[in-house]
């Protein structure tokens, strides 16, 4: 098997260029590139579009690379929680494309499967339709979405095997298989990195064709935002 | 005047066995507590797990699982996880029987506003659009009116709209009503306490009042 | 859990009438459905539409739908080794719509995932592109292909439990997980069927929601089309 | 004049260190056993699985894993398993770097056609147009002639084609040919003993001869 092992999380993100195009996995703080983040912290890279569900919280999470001011534009979901993005959207130093959180997931998956447009009907009779070729099927308006592809997508799994092949644990699995597949190059922090041949073939959410890089992360915090328990 | 949990309580008797459910954030959440024990229904978070257990104890919480308002969650027992993309494709490809949500208006044909308020920050319509142009059954869960006194069922939503001729029934604090295929809002139970002409004075929309309006029954 | 069992093959079938439209997971004869398919053989109906990559062997599989005349028309990928489908076929008795296999396993994805339709390169300038619609997206050509649903979708799976979660194993998968999303009713046949809360949720390749009828199937045959050994 | 082997064999020098690899049926799937041990690759099988073993033994069989041909096959150390919408997302989302495929015909602008003979039984074309549509970089393995002695490399394809302006590359029994951007095959090696006379008559399409052709080696 090929092997995509890097040392860990400076040398996988070392030539992430300015003004690149990123994906990065993760629903709210759950399942989002950590250790990655952190690398790309001590970057001198500005200019980035980054391509994430949503844009983490002022002092974690790609909130840390807002604040750094290293990002031109996010393409999100749902962007609630953060002062600092508040503050720069309002000030014009951010730009952000708004989608709905289906349409966001499927043109991620529609870049890596090679499909550059499909029909949905979310967001029909909406400002998201504004623009877009809209048409019917069985009595159904949708509308055309195109393909979203990456230079770099940056995922998180549990574990991982040095062919690159990913398994994610609970929900944060969310965006990741989808983006691992839309990433030019796919870098894969793993909080367990085993060796090829180590975990079930049938087990695997990303085949490791995906991926070129993969590394062991460290010091993982895993920060809840909703902290809610059953009295 | 229903409380927030009594809203929750009304909807859950929309419920039916063997559903497939979409709860959205605030009031819809609620509404897990008040479906009744003996239906077998299973609750979907659109960040990828179908079965939704209660909140964990402190021993069980797993900042690995969570839900889509990113509340730490458990899973009910059969409960399966995906990806993003294969949550979206059950929702689109109309698996999930049922998705209750807010809103901040509805129209009388059944169009529903609750992303965007011209002025204000927008955060993001998260999977609200997708979930509004896929479901065939779509109960709001939200207040008569605004804070301010003014009716949000409307004749023709005034904010951005998330979703057209959707909504298929409304629980708010004063009544129970169903969007007529013709356009309008029709009256079905009242609060209790609640008169017709309360509801009809607060109801911006066409209003269809059919014979006796009985009120609410909670057990 | 929503208890999805039926008692056996010939409970889940019991209702599928002629001319209805079927979808069978199964790639050769890995993964079928056998149970179902002896079953369905005992029923009276015919003029089914079959959507199978395959269409089995002489005297396996679909090929004894077919034998029994109960088939009216194939839509398939390949569907080169039955004799008895090349002679209703020669003699005008079998309808066969050839798709290619990655639009094929597309379109049935597109009709679970409420996709009406999407732009695929397979096909573009052969007759498959034959009245479709055809478009440049960043300097290359695309076909427009819509979505395939069935009234009945079968399926076979390793495990399954009550709730209708399902895993597969091996090579057995292939086109199952896609057929039962798109399926008005899925009925899945699993060589062990177990309770509700006894399969890892992190492992399933199918989540219940898409299964309507599962029951524990018995006597597989698993035949073997080429068996093939080092020496 | 090679033999199927040795045709295989000649493919196996093109695969490069580190290439995620589709081997169609017949010829290409001997290529596998020219590869050299110390390139780490990985072969896709279309129906769902990414890193074909070899064959197993009689002890390993296991009917639920076969390759796309439909043989018994084992699973190679690091492999995964995947469902067939997958594997087509991996293949025309250009993942797979090298599609090793035969074909009846080859045009010299690049178009192949391997699925359909008028008049003949038509079985269908598996998963062969997705794959053409898909590769960047697609080698045919075939005769230079048909069995009738008649050129398979024309000015335009005869029979339906499978894909358009798809193939880079075709390692026959006579010689190593590259089709050029602007149209036609350039010849890049003979087969050894095999004339550039030869292989001239029996190509079809515009045959480009670029200085001394070099006879293939062998090691």
């Amino acid at each position: 098997m090929i092997n995509k092992t890097v040392k860990n999380a400076t040398e996988a993100v070392a030539d992430i260029p300015s003004n690149s195009m990123l994906m990065m996995g993760g629903f709210g703080l759950t399942g989002i590139p950590e250790n990655c983040i952190s690398a790309l912290l001590e970057r001198d890279i500005s200019g980035l579009t980054i391509v994430s569900n949503n844009a983490g919280v002022d002092d974690f999470g790609i909130g840390l690379l807002l604040k750094k001011r290293m990002v031109k534009k996010m393409i999100s979901s749902y962007v609630g929680e953060n002062a600092e993005f508040e503050r720069q959207l309002l000030n014009g130093e951010l730009e952000v494309d708004l989608i709905p959180q289906g349409t966001l997931a499927e043109r991620v998956r529609a870049g890596g499967a090679g499909i550059p447009a499909f029909f949905t009907p979310a967001g029909v009779g909406t400002e998201v339709a504004e623009g877009k070729e809209i048409r019917e099927f069985d009595g159904k308006m949708y509308l055309l979405e195109n393909w979203l592809k990456a230079d770099f997508s940056i995922v998180k799994a549990w574990k991982g095997d040095t062919a690159g092949n990913l398994i994610f644990k609970g929900t944060a699995r969310n965006f990741n298989p989808m983006m691992a597949a839309a990433g030019k190059i796919c870098i894969a922090e793993v909080e367990e990195l085993v060796e090829a041949g180590q975990l079930n073939p049938n087990e695997i959410h990303t085949p490791g064709i995906y991926v070129q890089r993969i590394f062991q992360g460290k010091n993982y915090e895993k920060r809840i935002e909703q902290r809610t328990v059953s009295k | 005047m229903l409380t927030k949990d009594q809203i929750a309580q009304r909807i859950a008797k929309e419920v039916k066995n063997g559903q497939y459910i979409n709860l959205g954030i605030g009031i819809p959440t609620l509404v897990a507590n008040y479906i009744p024990n003996e239906l077998e229904v299973v609750l979907q978070s659109e960040n990828g797990l179908l079965g939704i257990g209660p909140f964990p104890t402190e021993d069980q919480i797993d900042p690995d699982l969570i839900n889509a308002g990113k509340q730490t969650v458990t899973m009910a027992k059969g409960s399966a996880l995906f990806n993003s993309a294969e949550s979206f494709a059950m929702i689109r490809g109309g698996h999930v029987h049922l998705t209750i949500l807010g809103a901040m208006e509805v129209s009388e044909n059944g169009d529903i506003a609750n992303w965007k308020i011209p002025g204000k920050m927008v955060k993001g319509m998260g999977g609200a659009m997708d979930l509004v142009a896929s479901a065939d059954n779509i109960i709001v869960a939200m207040q008569h009116c605004s804070r301010s006194g003014e009716s949000k069922l409307l004749p023709e939503c005034s904010l951005p709209i998330t979703g057209i001729r959707c909504v298929k029934k409304i629980v708010t604090d004063l009544a129970v009503l169903e969007v007529s295929e013709d356009g309008g809002f029709i009256l079905k139970e009242r609060a209790p306490g609640v008169s017709v002409e309360e509801i009809k004075s607060k109801t911006a929309g066409k209003l269809i009042v059919q014979g006796d309006v009985p009120e609410m029954i909670f057990e």
